[in-house]
């Protein structure tokens, strides 16, 4: 059986969440590997959910926001643009792969990107294997 | 290379009839109505175009108006009345005048006043010189034997002048049109051998006029075929057999019912014809230009005044005759000497000449891009 | 042993000593210890052997305080040993409560540290290639050396923890409060602290003790350590782009490196509720980038080398993702 | 956490959901999760009897959570509220699982889909278990309107605003009123007249007793929220000098407009350097004047008007700016009757005649002989000057589609239909009032379709062309529309605000200031008596920024706390 990673997916309201309904609403289909979590903006996306995801045992992340300079709230995206590159030297150092966690400008008439990008960041994940990190964790703890 | 656009030729083209072409916006269902329309000749909207913008150089190389025969199924389709079927029939009176290196065409399609005194003054000079003629050697109670007013034997030399002349024009525009169409196209370019294997295209073409059978309406078609085969039946007669057309009073009906049904033929077509483009029936029929009248005008005149004259001859009315056929002569003399070469007439020559062009060129085009593609060249 | 005195020991794990130290900077309050408590097992203080303590019936201990990190197998084995003997386990300092200083090691495999430090180091003799192993036989004797784990835990990753006390060390006088808190609760003089508090701290972040002046404006080009730019005492640290962990760290401490001039290094710990204090500190760095464009940031971000080891400097056994997961 | 009871409604939405998610299925696996009461199925949960149910389930088994699975909460939320609301439930104890969006129109693997709309209704339960009862709140409404720019948008909504007896202040930065309007002859497509038409509109504004307009002045402070806005303007004194004066509004409306594409940007056109390529606003000065002749004082005998300058290409704007094709055609009908000889040539794009009599002023403008001439997107036509022995001044190359030939066309004018463009100072307005812009500049809309005139600050409206580029209806339709949602509002004289928004914990905050500069509503205000931060609930749009940037954990954003999105990630990871 194929390994399938579970990817937690954050996406802003107004660009992003609506871009993935407007996948829905054209009928894209793409892979089911992605759970949507709701914020209002990107700039909500505490780096504490990536890390709270991945040691929950997500094997990858994706953060939607919206185009720069397209943000609902005027700059949300850009706080978050900044934190990203912070976040994955962070996670470089804890040995996470680059490509599981991924930051993607979606807009909400981008139904289609957002399949592709889904599609992609899947099979990347997939490639990768199942992420360590909760069964490490569990490992540590379980096996001294 | 950046070819000159001429805002001012459709200003000049609306003269030849093209009133509406600026309408055109070019949805294309002109063309996609078109029967004849396919690659590499797709029209009319091609022509359209080319027309608007005033790319004179490369309308006086097309062979698309000549394609078509004015079934009128794209003026009736065009959302914007752009008139696309006159365009073409407007472009067919401009390419006339282009081809014609005297300018008289020109002239023509420009002026109709022009046209009516040219015709006026040739009617007169000819009709004066049959007088002359006739008073100065005959009687003019005779119209057969040795002291007729006219013999046969001098109109059969008048007539084979005249036909030297117009040959000679007709064949000069005609070169004038292969050189502008095909000659100095550097594109594609027809070998000898083409032009000898498709030769029998243009006699067909000329005989059976088999394209305009493809139009929808067939109706058009037979009429205007039997205009034409009624006017080539009267040529050969009247170049070939004047001598017995002309002996009487017998009837010889080996020659005369020939001559009688291409009379006919004439009559009831031009009738037809004149109905039509007073009533505008049709959307053919809707916009007709100086030059259309005068056709038919002097056609009605000779085929009446012929049957006139042979109905006089029989019965015997020699000086009726006589009078009857300078009154004929002063119709035939402008109607050949000034439409075949100048005028609608001439389309007589370059219909079937464009066809027998364009079905070299396109041959011609087909295998280049067969080439191009690396398919296998049509046995 | 007098019976109405508390027991209690004080032990080490993975740590510096700098705890122990501190608990002896309370100076004459080390005589109020005394009197009010035995104390059965100081290693850096007094006599006493793992041998008294196992001895001890469970919960014979009142008070066990633990200091350092969860190394190898000896740390873990005390650990348990002074959970199991005493009714209150309290880890102390950074590295008990966060694995500290020590859990740094987590971002690394075991075996590049002991490669560094027992086979590629510079003050190595040549040639020496000794490295310690849990077994050696040598002559006919079999030598024990605890187990080197594969990283660090905190205290709490290993037992059941009823307090912590943060610092690195603690500030003698927090320690001295959380001491005497924890014999009053113990002696019935006082309410204890609910299970799990972080005793001799504040429940803000430092900023709020920090005196320096903070201005609405926070915005910086790029990042400086504190000598390569002369410094305006009297402001916010961040906003001279000087990187303080004050804003997300537990006050508590006195605001004594702040107060010296020095950026806050975060030993007192995640403010309270806070997952992880590096997140935090994430966040924190990247509101004051001041730019809008990718190239830019990535730009600004080179003035911040390893910046992992300051958002978790104290705290990379806490965070949730504990080590790394290289592989 | 207490003893609750939560009630998860899976939503067949017809065969929607259920041809793909089994939501027996999911009834199975969410009943093993806590405080799970009651979970069900129902063809249609939105529908009247799917509402009732709903209703009913509260209150017979006294559900104090529900979990809806069915669309995207962008759809059917405020539905599901307000069944909430009629049960006598907070409407924030609602959580909705998006299992049609996201799960059976996207996934054609039943199992797949099925396990993933599981582990989304799942994370929706274990979140709805965090939810906390928000009230919305009322604060006063002021009567009074600020409009930023006396163009007709600007002249439009204050009409009637005014007429119905609201106060306003029209402040516009130039020394007149009209904007953009008053620098036209006529319009498109009747060929009327412009000044006509906004002489009747300058005249009733400035004699309007209930309008105070601003000339001169600018906008240079907004401070408070919608309903009590404190608007600072800088105007002049009788003596000239700049003066600041304060008003109190309760909403704003931005009508500042657009600027024209600087043609000289696009090198092909020689614009500055060919003296007889001039823009559209140029021919319009001169059709005003009406004299078209070129620099030389000639009489133009061929006249090129090229569209889409600046706009609809990749190198400066992407978007169409809409009004330049039917000026285009204006211009051609009035330069033919300006100068009755004259060949007009119109070489466009594409020609978007969208609108009411657009198509047929188009029809009209073919029939007045102007020649289209059709060239690609990014192929920008090339003017040169002609050579002495040509009949024109210049000559235009041009790729032309229709005919697929590259054609020179001469021409004695050439005028650019200049794109719309933002004004410069739209990102400083932008800022002043708290509304975003596009990457192009434009202001953003609340909602692109259903709430065009609103922004994201409640309380500030835009209309016209400040928002993309628009016509004079256009921008008049969306001027009066946001004068009705403010009459809307004023009448009750109260609004309501919106329970979401971020609050600042003062026992955790330690005053470090780290969000003050990040709320773009500039909601967050810093006392220095207490050195805490606060959350003016009234400017926030719950964006959440400050909270996940807050380094001590002290903002909460209601709606969307930590445990709340915490308690979702395990959901899903579960």
């Amino acid at each position: 059986m194929t390994f399938e990673p579970k990817i937690v997916g954050f996406l802003c309201n107004w660009c992003s969440y609506t871009g993935a309904d407007l996948a829905g609403t054209s009928r894209i289909h793409y892979a089911p590997n992605v759970r949507i979590i709701r914020v209002m903006c990107s700039a909500r996306i505490d780096p504490t959910f990536v890390l709270k995801a991945l040691h929950d045992g997500a094997d990858g992340v994706l953060i939607c926001g919206c185009h720069p300079g397209d943000c609902h709230y005027s700059e949300g995206n850009y706080k978050m643009m900044r934190r990203y590159p912070l976040l994955k030297s962070l996670l470089a150092d804890y040995g996470i792969e680059d490509e599981r966690v991924r930051l993607e400008w979606v807009s909400a008439s981008e139904g289609q990107r957002f399949a592709d990008i889904v599609n992609d960041m899947t099979e990347r994940v997939r490639a990768l294997g199942p992420s360590p990190v909760k069964a490490a964790l569990e490992a540590d703890l379980a096996e001294r | 290379m950046a070819i000159r656009a001429n805002p001012k030729l459709i200003t000049e083209l609306e003269i030849y009839g093209a009133q509406d072409v600026s309408k055109c916006y070019h949805c294309g269902n002109c063309s996609a109505t078109c029967p004849f329309s396919k690659e590499p000749y797709i029209f009319p909207r091609r022509s359209m175009r080319s027309l608007q913008m005033g790319l004179e150089a490369k309308l006086e190389s097309d062979l698309e108006p000549w394609l078509c025969y004015y079934c009128g199924e794209c003026s009736v389709e065009c959302p914007r009345d752009a008139e696309p079927g006159e365009t073409m029939m407007s472009l067919r009176r401009w390419l006339t005048a282009r081809y014609d290196f005297t300018g008289i065409s020109r002239l023509f399609y420009l002026s109709w006043k022009a046209e009516l005194l040219a015709v006026i003054i040739v009617a007169l000079i000819a009709g004066a010189g049959f007088l002359l003629y006739g008073f100065s050697q005959g009687n003019i109670t005779q119209y057969n034997g040795p002291d007729a007013f006219l013999p046969a034997s001098s109109i059969h030399i008048f007539d084979w002048t005249l036909a030297a002349v117009l040959l000679a024009l007709l064949l000069t525009n005609c070169a004038r049109m292969w050189w502008f169409t095909v000659g100095r196209d550097t594109k594609v370019h027809v070998p000898l051998s083409a032009y000898v294997r498709k030769i029998y295209l243009l006699p067909t073409h000329f005989f059976t006029q088999m394209r305009y059978a493809r139009c929808e309406q067939k109706r058009p078609w037979a009429i205007h075929l039997v205009l034409m085969l009624s006017y080539v039946t009267m040529l050969i007669l009247i170049m070939f057999f004047l001598a017995p057309m002309w002996s009487g009073p017998a009837v010889k009906w080996s020659v005369h019912v020939f001559g009688l049904a291409a009379t006919a033929g004439l009559l009831v077509t031009t009738i037809i014809f004149l109905r039509k483009r007073l009533k505008k029936s049709e959307v053919q029929y809707q916009h007709s230009h100086e030059t259309d009248w005068m056709f038919l005008v002097l056609l009605i005149v000779v085929a009446a005044t012929g049957l006139v004259q042979f109905t006089l001859h029989r019965l015997g009315l020699g000086t009726a005759a006589n009078i009857n056929y300078v009154i004929h002569m002063m119709a035939v003399v402008p109607m050949l000497l000034l439409e075949v070469p100048f005028s609608k007439w001439s389309h007589m020559a370059y219909r079937p000449l464009a066809m027998y062009f364009a079905d070299l060129k396109a041959e011609e085009m087909v295998s280049k891009a067969r080439e191009a593609v690396g398919a296998p060249q049509a046995a | 042993m007098a019976d109405d005195k508390l027991q209690i020991a004080i032990y080490w794990g993975a740590a510096c000593g700098g705890c122990d130290v501190s608990i002896l900077d309370t100076d004459e309050f080390i005589l109020e210890i005394d009197k009010a408590a035995d104390i059965r097992l100081w290693p850096i203080a007094t006599d006493g052997k793992y041998k008294d303590i196992e001895a001890l019936a469970d919960g014979d201990l009142d008070v066990a305080i633990m200091s350092g990190a969860v190394r190898n197998s000896e740390n873990e084995h005390m650990a348990h040993l002074l959970r199991q003997k005493s009714k209150v386990f309290v880890a102390y300092g950074s590295c008990a409560y966060m694995g500290g200083i020590p859990a740094l090691a987590n971002l690394v495999p075991r075996e590049e540290i002991i490669e560094r430090a027992y086979l590629n180091n510079a003050s190595l003799e040549p040639g020496n290639t000794t490295v310690p192993r849990p077994r050696t036989s040598l002559n006919g004797y079999d030598l024990k050396l605890p187990e080197f784990y594969p990283r660090v835990y905190k205290l709490d990753q290993v037992v059941d923890v009823d307090y912590y006390v943060p610092g690195c060390p603690p500030q003698p006088g927090q320690a001295q409060a959380a001491i005497t808190a924890l014999v009053q609760a113990l002696t019935g003089q006082a309410e204890a602290p609910p299970k799990g508090s972080v005793v001799g701290a504040y429940e803000r972040a430092l900023c709020d003790d920090c005196t320096r002046t903070k201005a609405e404006e926070k915005k910086v080009k790029r990042f400086y350590r504190p000598w390569e730019i002369m410094q305006d005492p009297e402001a916010c640290l961040m906003e001279q782009g000087i990187l303080c962990a004050g804003s997300a760290t537990r006050s508590g401490c006195g605001v004594r490196c702040p107060n010296s001039g020095i950026p806050c290094r975060g030993c007192y710990g995640p403010a309270p509720g806070v997952v992880d204090q590096g997140a935090k500190l994430l966040s924190a760095v990247a509101s004051i980038i001041d730019s809008k464009k990718a190239e830019e940031i990535d730009k600004i971000l080179l003035t911040l080398p390893d910046f992992t080891s300051f958002a978790n400097r104290y705290s990379v056994a806490a965070s949730p993702l504990q080590r790394s997961h290289r592989r | 956490m207490e003893d609750l009871k939560i009630g998860v409604f899976i939503c067949n939405c017809g065969t929607n959901i259920a041809k793909v998610v089994d939501c027996d299925a999911i009834v199975d696996s969410v009943e093993r999760l806590p405080y799970v009461t009651v979970a069900r199925t129902y063809k249609y949960m939105c529908s009247d009897p799917g509402q009732d149910m709903i209703q009913a389930d509260i209150e017979e088994h006294g559900l104090d959570r529900v979990v809806v699975a069915a669309c995207s909460p962008r759809m059917h939320e405020p539905t599901f509220r307000k069944t909430l609301q009629k049960a006598g439930l907070n409407p924030y104890f609602l959580e909705m699982a998006n299992i049609r969006e996201q799960c059976s129109w996207v996934h054609d693997d039943p199992v797949a889909a099925t396990e993933k709309a599981a582990a989304l209704t799942a994370a929706a339960v274990l979140r709805v278990a965090h939810h906390e009862a928000l009230e919305r709140r009322s604060v006063d409404m002021c009567p009074n309107t600020l409009i930023m720019g006396g163009g007709i948008a600007g002249m439009s909504a204050a009409l009637d605003l005014a007429d119905a007896g609201n106060r306003v202040y029209l402040a516009e930065r130039s020394d007149h009123l009209g904007g953009n309007v008053a620098r036209a002859d006529l319009t498109a497509p009747y060929l009327d007249s412009a000044r006509d038409m906004l002489t009747e509109r300058v005249t009733r504004v400035v004699e309007h007793p209930n309008i105070d307009v601003l000339l001169e002045s600018q906008v240079r402070k907004v401070d408070g929220f919608v309903g009590n806005f404190q608007t600072t303007i800088r105007g002049k004194a009788d003596d000239g000098a700049p003066t600041d004066s304060v008003y109190d509004v309760g909403s704003i409306i931005v009508c500042t407009g657009y600027k024209e594409f600087d043609a000289s940007r696009i090198t092909h056109y020689g614009y500055g350097k060919l003296p007889n390529v001039v823009t559209s606003f140029e021919l319009e000065k001169m059709l005003r004047a009406g004299r078209v002749t070129t620099k030389e004082g000639r009489v133009p005998q061929y006249v090129a008007i090229i569209h889409c300058v600046g706009s609809r290409n990749l190198e400066f704007h992407a978007y169409c700016s809409r009004v330049c094709c039917m000026t285009a055609l204006k211009y051609a009908h009035e330069v033919k009757s300006a100068v009755p000889g004259a060949y007009v040539s119109d070489i466009y794009i594409d020609m978007h005649a969208f609108g009411k009599g657009m198509e047929d002023f188009y029809r009209r403008s073919s029939e007045i002989k102007t020649l289209f001439l059709m060239y690609e997107k990014n192929d920008y036509p090339v003017i040169r000057k002609a050579d002495a022995t040509d009949d024109c001044d210049m000559l235009i190359e041009v790729n032309e589609t229709l005919s697929g030939e590259t054609i020179e066309m001469p021409a004695d004018l050439v005028v650019l239909m200049v794109g719309m463009e933002a004004r410069e100072d739209s990102e400083e307005v932008a800022h002043l009032v708290n509304i975003s812009r596009d990457k192009d500049g434009w202001f953003i809309e609340s909602h692109p379709k259903l709430d065009p005139v609103a922004t994201t600050t409640d309380g500030v409206y835009i209309a016209g062309a400040c928002q993309a580029p628009k016509d004079i209806p256009d921008s008049v339709a969306q001027a009066r529309a946001a004068a009705a949602r403010i009459l809307a509002r004023t009448a009750r004289g109260k609004i309501e605000i919106d329970a979401v928004f971020a609050e600042v914990d003062e026992e955790k905050c330690s005053g470090c200031r780290m969000c003050n500069e990040l709320c773009p509503y500039v909601a967050i205000e810093f006392d220095p008596e207490k050195r805490r931060s606060h959350v003016i609930s009234a400017l926030c749009k719950a964006c959440g920024a400050c909270v996940a940037a807050c380094p001590s954990g002290a903002i909460t954003a209601r709606h969307f706390t930590d445990k709340q999105i915490f308690s979702e990630i395990e959901g899903v990871l579960a």
